[in-house]
């Protein structure tokens, strides 16, 4: 038995012990045994990962009641990157919730689902087989549903949430179901090997294709389907919100992964397009709507749907390049998707931890009631700061590293010849710059305003730095941001290799050089030549500031020295509002100002109330109509089955004239 | 054997003719207690028809087939309509209408549809007739001219069901499809085995009582056995 | 061998004997589950049998794989229903005889389950025709076992809608008969019929089998016939309920399946495939439009057995092996989950004197006792893994999409996601919220009373009741899928019996 | 990595810290004739320079490390800027690209840092500025990528040193018209990257009005000094670029001292020239109401991306 087979194992037996500790013990110590348990399910994923990408293969045959092929268990290099993503994330995540959890959330119910949420998750990319697959995924959903639930006794909206999600979730699986349905009568097989390579000629292909993609979609949170994170996110506890939002959506993007690069290789060009469009679409989207967000979380969500947006338009890239004979820009393009999928695992689950931390601390989700975190929770604050950094893609992160690969692969990938390359690359180029500039402003903004400044509101003059046990996994994360940044080479070459590309190995000083397009870049070396050139500026400050030192408590400027009141500060809503103006009718918010005069006269205002709310525009316009309509209609369909048992007669009496003229017809 | 024209098959005719005509009767007539006797009628030609395919069948199956139609009159043309007019009369006594009134049809329209749902069934009943007389074992390829009546007697008394808005009417209903069933069984198969025949008449026989009891604690519930009464359980 | 083929339907006529007379309020509580014991005994002991199939008096009693499964599931589904559902046990103060109500439905269900046991294991269509009507007889008291207008009503609409139903079924029988007759072997016999030896005239065999199906088809449940089964489902008591959705419609099914592989011997796939799609598809149309606003939760029960049987008569209309061992897996695991489900609905009822969904809320902060093995029933019918629907759901959509029916398939999935919809967002409602929030409406006064005095509102029956079997049923529903020894072979030679065609 | 590259990077950044002050000096000076006065002459800036650095920074209570810390990031990501921009000399460094996407990324480093500064004092007037700062520079960003990818095209790289290399050897590709649009295109950008009117009056004292001096309104002493030293080199650097995409002759093309000298003589000329140009421009022009202003930004990036097409057309 080899060790990704003893990996799969200690999974299994992992999480049952994990179920079992936090059935059996009580209190703390359930947090620590069942905690240190799940952190041991996601630690055993991720080494399975490791040995997988290491070159490790196995298949595990799990048989079943019906005959039908056993289910199989063999992950390839791609599943293995998975696996190692989803475990890394969610050894961070589980010790993290041993501190966090509290209440509801620590419920032994909460902590079996997290032990069951991240067994299905890892066994997702390992399944081999069509059945094994919806089996990982069903267990995924189902237990991320009960994740969502914690709160419910307490807050009305978590059922709502939790309804959306369930039902977006089981739309999700419907499409994946029915697409591998297809895809398996198109192929002639259930399990993965014998599909791999199936024709894309033919009808069945193409439905298999198209339901697939959206059924992925929906998981990975892309714009039309993305409407349960904004909802689900805010409500779940934030250990599950960061599972959920780095590595299970990163699964949605595994899929359509596994169904356009190793399924069915040679796309059309149309479907590549498809994939652009929804990508890039669901890019901008998600990081205008995370752009105004005011709900931390929520805003974290919008943005979940926008990375995953540039992750699936970059594999669209990928795709199209390749049926357009550009190798190279292709490969690139492909170790560009996967790549930002990592690097958004990292920095979001970084971001989310953060955010739960000061959820936990000031139990404010509302960044308008922020400010001045930084003096009372410093650590929080670093490492939301790297993580925002990452999330903005700058310097020097893994996002900085996975946005020039995709942008090299887009210059390289020009073919003026080719009328569709020629049309699609350049669009797509400035829809992920306008992204890459939105996500910017957003979250110097969320830093900005939950951090620096003054507090808005008294309960986070109160707030109290996060344990220890919340503390260390939230710079983990924030070192596996920078990590990713700094020595990208490693990553580079091992995402290249699982997709079976050329594409990428390490240069000099852990740098990556994207040998289909031949273009080098070592951060590490761009911090040394910083260092340099930034060396002499420092050692002057240093001196001058040791020569003269500042004065600290002066007021800040308020035209003439009055000192302004905490109100007066730009919140989260008015920095957002050149934003919110300039695409107003892309946001559509609903606003109310409402003016009291005062009773002497009506030019002077007593109070001004001004009220914002901006709902999605995708769940108004398109989700709401559908329910009612489906509501209905079923209502419509009550009044016929009105009790009158002659009109029941009545329907037997129709169907058996049918049926006797059908039968002797 | 018979040939069309012999005293069996004219036999055979014209019980097929009484079943058809009572069945029609049943439609038109609205007085319940005038239906109850139709249906002994019924039940009687009914016996009739399996008698004379008793006698002039193969002497196997005759003896059989004689007791079949002894058990036929003694269930359908005595013992049913029977429990059917003491419940008639305990309702009506306990003040329970005697007339069916308020039905979804009125006679005009259901007499139309009986002769729609005769054809219908002429029409349905000519793979059975040709399957049957496929080849003349027995009696069955003659009599199988009839057996469109048994079919048209099922639609019939379907339409009863449908039609009627009366606990008492709805029986009836059941009990002509029913002797339409029966006779399909003995126009094409002669009858059922005997075991299975005692089964569906016991069977039968059950039902009827069950929807008797049934009616009568639903007049003492809900003081009427007005179908329309009875809507409480929608959606 | 052939002993144990007689043991069933004489057990429980013992039995039923047994409960009706004033002896032991004992027995009779009991006798309904020592009745299940029995069949599920006997089901089982004939599935562990190897060698020739055993028979009894020609083709009366014959038990091929397939019947000795359905004994088995039978048994199971009325152990469940009727264990779980046994009144709580007296205590020694209020010991006294069985009421004559309580005797008469300890009777009814003994006879119910006799009728059912004889239906699977007999070979003969016109005996199988007789046990299913029996059931319809035994059961209609049960049904209106409540009294009340509202049952009584129930019980009318179910007698009269299943005797009518079933006649048609008789037709077809009828000419089956005929069929065999004209073609020199007068029988009735399913073996016979199947055996493919007799020159059965097609058009006839075409006539009798659309009759056969369609009678069937209403005692199963089927739209359009299946106007009977809500208003049968929420009136009865709760383990009857759990009875008829987990025995009966299986039975009744069951039936049909065998008149498919007749139709199958004789004309072909054809035919019937169009009926049984027509019929699911639409039962799954009815149940999705039905439960999306549904207001009563055992009617939402009764919606979702449509909604599985049509599932089921789509499976039964893709056909194969794989697609029929699927049927049966479905047949396994909605019995046990439905009659659980059933039971808590009972027990809910019991709790808070009312069916209304809106008026139940925060079940899970008040009563985890009824809401746990809700939510997780729920979770089972929803087809999650790790239970046994999922498997056959799964299973039907890929066998049937490379059986070329996708269009079908897509309809079936976007419908199940319609009913999963509904049921997801009544549960939700029901279970989820805090504990203490009264509930809105007009009946909510009464219930929050009723809580208030911390008794169960009357007439209901308990509000408590064993545990032990809710887990077996569950359990059991949760891991046969992955059992690939021994239900996997049983399954698949249960299939091989009807996919002989 | 090689070592002259990395040398010449280096004298590009001295080159560009002493030219910084004297550009705006030019602009300063120059704009005070266009409109009659007589100016503080062209070392005014300097002096400013030296002044503050002897002065006592004052910072608001409450503030946090940023305030410290910022400064100094803004002053080193432009310091990096000058290394990576190629002004002197085209000689692209082997392990970190002058892809103008990192230059870019390195510029948003110092935009960020300075927004966050605008933010730290909790004033309202530094919220208004970096909002608005921000919100430019995320309009600014499609325009630079496709104008890059649009010059990119001809060259096969997006490689600052090796594009502007390219347009030196083959001046004809300068006024190819995908040349022209995407440089009018980078133009904007860079007025709008470093405040310049019409998007930003960098000589206002309302702050209702202010953009980028709203940000430094809390900064003081050395603080002061290194954000407007950065702020100068990117001026410089940004003019330096587009300095040399249009007029690339001069550009050095190996590591020698001659060819560097004369790389920096040609710079000094290129700079003065456009620093003249953009006051001449800005005398002529008057502020653009901030929410046209994406307006404009919107017509650059339909510049860009005609460029693009248009590129199709000659490569």
């Amino acid at each position: 038995m080899n060790p990704v087979a003893w990996g799969l194992l200690a999974q299994v037996v992992l999480a049952v012990c994990a179920v079992a500790s936090a059935l059996a013990t009580r209190g703390h110590v359930r947090n620590v045994l069942a905690g240190s348990a799940c952190a041991g399910v996601a630690g055993a994923g991720a080494v399975t990962g490791m040995s997988v990408l290491a070159g490790g293969t196995v298949a595990v045959q799990v048989t079943t009641a019906l005959p039908v092929p056993p289910m199989v268990l063999a992950p390839d290099r791609l599943g293995g990157l998975l696996m190692l993503l989803v475990g890394a994330v969610g050894v961070i995540a589980s010790v993290y919730a041993i501190g966090y959890v509290h209440g509801a959330s620590a419920s032994r119910t909460q902590w079996a689902a997290l032990a069951l949420f991240l067994l299905g998750m890892q066994l997702v990319p390992a399944a081999g087989d069509v059945v094994a697959f919806l089996l990982a995924w069903e267990l995924m959903a189902a237990a991320s549903t009960v994740l969502v639930l914690a709160e419910h006794a307490h807050r009305h909206t978590v059922r709502h949430a939790a309804v959306w999600y369930a039902v977006m979730t089981h739309l999700s699986f419907v499409l994946i179901l029915a697409g591998f349905a297809a895809l398996s009568a198109a192929g002639g097989s259930t399990s993965f090997a014998a599909l791999a390579g199936t024709g894309t000629a033919g009808a069945g292909a193409t439905v298999a294709f198209v339901l697939l993609t959206v059924g992925f979609a929906a998981k990975a949170g892309l714009v039309p389907l993305h409407v349960w994170l904004p909802r689900a996110h805010p409500e779940a506890p934030s250990h599950a919100s960061a599972l959920m939002s780095a590595a299970m959506v990163s699964l949605g993007a595994y899929g359509i992964l596994l169904v356009g690069v190793r399924l069915m290789p040679d796309a059309p060009t149309w479907w590549a397009v498809l994939l652009i469009a929804l990508g890039a679409g669901s890019a901008v989207y998600g990081i205008l709507h995370a752009g105004v967000a005011t709900d931390l979380k929520r805003l974290l969500a919008y943005s979940t749907s926008e990375n995953l947006g540039l992750v699936v338009a970059a594999i669209g890239l990928a795709m199209l390049l390749r049926t357009h004979h550009v190798p190279g820009a292709a490969s690139a393009a492909i170790v560009a998707a996967l790549l930002l999928l990592v690097s958004h695992a990292a920095f979001k689950a970084t971001l989310f931890l953060g955010a739960g931390a000061v959820l936990r601390a000031t139990g404010e989700r509302d960044l308008d009631r922020m400010g001045g975190l930084v003096h009372t929770m410093p650590w929080t604050a670093a490492t939301f700061g790297v993580g925002s950094l990452g999330a903005a893609s700058l310097p020097v992160t893994g996002g900085f590293v996975a946005e020039w690969t995709l942008l090299q692969a887009l210059i390289h990938g020009v073919r003026p010849a080719d009328r569709v390359v020629a049309v699609v690359v350049p669009l797509t180029l400035g829809l992920i710059a306008l992204t890459a500039g939105l996500a910017l402003v957003t979250f110097v903004k969320a830093f900005g305003i939950a951090f620096l400044a003054r507090a808005r509101s008294a309960a986070v003059l109160g707030a109290r730095e996060a344990p220890w046990s919340m503390r260390v996994p939230m710079v983990l994360g924030a070192l596996g941001v920078l990590a990713l940044g700094l020595l990208p080479g490693p990553v580079a070459a091992a995402a290249a290799s699982a997709v079976g590309a050329e594409g990428a190995r390490v240069a000099g000083l852990g740098g990556v050089e994207l040998t289909g397009v031949g273009a080098v870049l070592s951060p590490a070396a761009l911090v040394g030549l910083g260092a340099v050139v930034a060396l002499p500026a420092l050692v002057l400050v240093l001196a001058l500031a040791r020569q003269r030192p500042a004065t600290a408590d002066v007021l800040a400027w308020g035209c003439g020295g009055v000192r302004t009141s905490p109100r007066m500060q730009y919140n989260a809503t008015s920095y957002a509002e050149p934003v919110m103006r300039i695409f107003n009718d892309a946001l559509q918010p609903s606003r109310d100002v409402v003016v009291t005069h005062l009773a002497e006269s009506t030019y002077h205002a007593e109070r001004v109330r001004f009220s914002q709310r901006v709902d999605d525009v995708v769940e108004a316009r398109l989700f709401r109509p559908l329910v009612a309509a489906a509501d209905a209609l079923a209502e419509r369909a009550r009044r016929v089955q009105n009790g009158s048992i002659n009109r029941y007669l009545g329907f037997s009496f129709t169907a058996l004239v049918a049926v006797l003229l059908v039968v002797a017809g | 054997m018979s040939t069309p024209g012999s005293a069996a098959t004219q036999l055979i005719a014209l019980a097929a003719g009484a079943l058809l005509v009572t069945s029609v009767l049943l439609v038109w007539r609205r007085d319940l207690s005038a239906q109850v006797r139709l249906l002994t009628l019924q039940g009687v030609s009914l016996a009739v028809l399996a008698a004379t395919i008793g006698l002039s069948g193969p002497g196997s199956a005759r003896a059989e087939l004689l007791l079949v139609a002894l058990l036929v009159l003694l269930l359908r043309a005595w013992l049913l309509p029977w429990v059917l007019g003491r419940r008639l009369r305990a309702g009506v006594a306990a003040g329970d209408a005697a007339r069916e009134d308020g039905a979804r049809l009125n006679p005009t329209a259901s007499l139309v549809l009986v002769a729609l749902l005769t054809t219908v069934a002429y029409l349905v009943s000519r793979p059975i007739s040709e399957g049957v007389a496929a080849d003349g074992v027995g009696i069955s390829g003659p009599a199988a001219f009839a057996v469109p009546v048994g079919v048209a007697m099922v639609l019939i008394g379907f339409l009863l069901l449908v039609g009627r808005s009366r606990a008492m009417s709805q029986l009836i209903g059941f009990l002509v499809l029913d002797n339409g069933i029966a006779t399909v069984a003995f126009l094409t198969a002669a009858g059922v085995p005997f075991a299975v025949e005692l089964g569906v008449s016991s069977d039968v026989l059950l039902v009827v009582l069950i929807l008797a009891v049934l009616s009568r604690r639903i007049h003492a519930q809900v003081g009427s056995t007005a179908l329309d009464s009875m809507t409480e359980l929608k959606g | 061998m052939t002993a144990i083929l007689l043991l069933p339907p004489l057990a429980a006529l013992l039995i039923g004997a047994g409960a009706a007379s004033p002896a032991s309020a004992l027995f009779t509580r009991l006798s309904g589950v020592l009745t299940s014991a029995v069949l599920l005994a006997g089901g089982l002991a004939l599935l562990a049998h190897r060698g020739p199939t055993p028979t009894l008096g020609g083709d009366l009693l014959r038990a091929d794989p397939l019947s000795a499964l359905m004994l088995a599931i039978v048994g199971a589904v009325g152990l469940t229903a009727t264990w779980a559902g046994a009144a709580p046990r007296p205590g020694p103060d209020e010991r006294r005889p069985a009421t004559r109500a309580e005797r008469r439905y300890a009777a009814l269900v003994a006879l119910f389950l006799g009728a059912m046991a004889i239906a699977v294991t007999t070979d003969n269509l016109g005996v199988l025709w007789v046990a299913v009507e029996a059931t319809t007889i035994a059961t209609a008291f049960l049904v209106g076992h409540r009294g009340g207008p509202r049952s009584l009503e129930a019980a009318w609409k179910y007698v009269v809608l299943g005797s009518v139903g079933i006649a048609i079924a008789l037709l077809g029988t009828v000419l089956l008969y005929a069929a065999s007759r004209s073609a020199g072997e007068a029988t009735l016999s399913w073996t016979r019929l199947v055996s493919g030896e007799l020159p059965l005239d097609h058009g006839l065999v075409r006539v009798a089998v659309g009759l056969a199906v369609l009678g069937f088809a209403t005692k199963a449940g089927l739209a359009p016939m299946h106007s009977w089964l809500p208003d049968a489902h929420s009136q009865a008591p709760a383990p009857v309920s759990g009875l008829m959705s987990g025995v009966l419609l299986a039975v009744a099914f069951y039936a049909v399946l065998r008149i498919r592989s007749i139709a199958d011997v004789v004309l072909g796939p054809g035919l019937v495939r169009g009926l049984l799609l027509a019929a699911g598809l639409g039962s799954l149309t009815v149940a999705a439009a039905l439960i999306l606003r549904q207001r009563d939760h055992k009617r939402m029960l009764a919606y979702s057995s449509i909604e599985h049987m049509g599932v089921l008569a789509i499976g039964a209309a893709v056909g194969g092996p794989v697609a029929l061992a699927a049927v049966l897996l479905h047949l396994i695991g909605h019995g046990l989950a439905k009659a659980s489900l059933f039971v808590v609905a009972g027990r809910m009822l019991a709790a808070e004197g009312t069916t209304t969904i809106a008026e139940v809320r925060g079940l899970l902060a008040r009563r985890p006792d009824l809401a746990v093995p809700l939510v997780v029933g729920m979770t089972a019918l929803l087809g999650f893994p790790p239970f046994a629907l999922f498997f056959s759901e799964v299973a039907i959509v890929l066998a049937g999409w490379r059986a070329g029916l996708g269009w079908a398939m897509a309809l079936t999935v976007a419908l199940l996601l319609a009913v999963v919809a509904g049921l997801v967002r009544a549960t939700a409602a029901m279970v989820l919220g805090p504990a203490h929030d009264d509930p809105p409406g007009d009946g909510g006064a009464a219930t929050a009373a009723a809580r208030a005095a911390g008794r169960p509102a009357e007439g209901h029956g308990s509000d408590r009741g064993p545990t032990t079997p809710l887990v077996l049923a569950l359990g059991v529903t949760a891991v046969i899928g992955f059992v690939a020894f021994p239900v996997g072979p049983v399954l698949a030679r249960a299939a091989a019996v009807l996919g002989l065609a | 990595m090689s070592v002259a590259p990395l040398v010449v990077a280096l004298v590009q950044v001295t080159v560009a810290v002493a030219f910084a002050p004297l550009v705006v000096g030019v602009t300063r000076q120059t704009r005070a004739r266009l409109e009659g006065r007589v100016g503080p002459g062209v070392l005014q800036p300097a002096r400013d320079l030296r002044k503050l650095l002897a002065k006592t920074p004052l910072r608001a209570a409450g503030t946090s490390p940023v305030t410290v810390v910022a400064p100094v990031v803004l002053l080193t990501s432009s310091l990096l800027l000058a290394a990576l921009v190629p002004l002197v000399a085209a000689l692209p460094l082997s392990l970190v690209p002058g892809d103008l996407f990192v230059a870019v990324s390195v510029l948003l480093l110092g935009t960020v840092a300075i927004a966050l500064l605008g933010l730290d004092a909790g004033s309202a007037f530094g919220g208004m500025g970096s909002s608005r700062h921000m919100t430019i520079s995320a309009l600014v960003e499609p325009t630079v990528l496709v104008s890059v990818y649009a010059l990119s095209i001809p060259v096969g790289s997006s490689a600052l040193a090796l594009i502007v290399a390219a347009r030196r050897d083959h001046p004809a590709s300068i006024a190819s018209p995908a040349g022209v649009l995407a440089v009018v295109a980078l133009v904007i950008v860079v007025i709008a990257e470093t405040g310049r009117l019409p998007i930003d009056n960098p000589s206002t004292h309302l702050e209702l009005t202010m953009i980028h001096e709203a940000m430094e309104l809390e900064q003081s002493g050395r603080d002061l000094a290194w954000v407007d030293l950065a702020s100068w080199l990117r001026l410089s650097v940004l003019l330096g670029l587009v300095g040399n995409l249009v007029l690339p002759w001069g550009v050095a093309g190996s590591a020698g001292f001659g060819p560097v000298l004369l790389g920096a003589l040609a710079l000094a000329g290129k700079l003065a020239l456009l620093a003249v140009l953009l006051a001449a421009a800005e005398v002529a022009m008057a502020k653009l109401r901030l929410f046209r202003v994406p307006e404009l930004l919107a017509g650059s990036f339909v510049l860009a991306f005609l460029a693009v097409t248009a590129s199709y057309l000659v490569a």
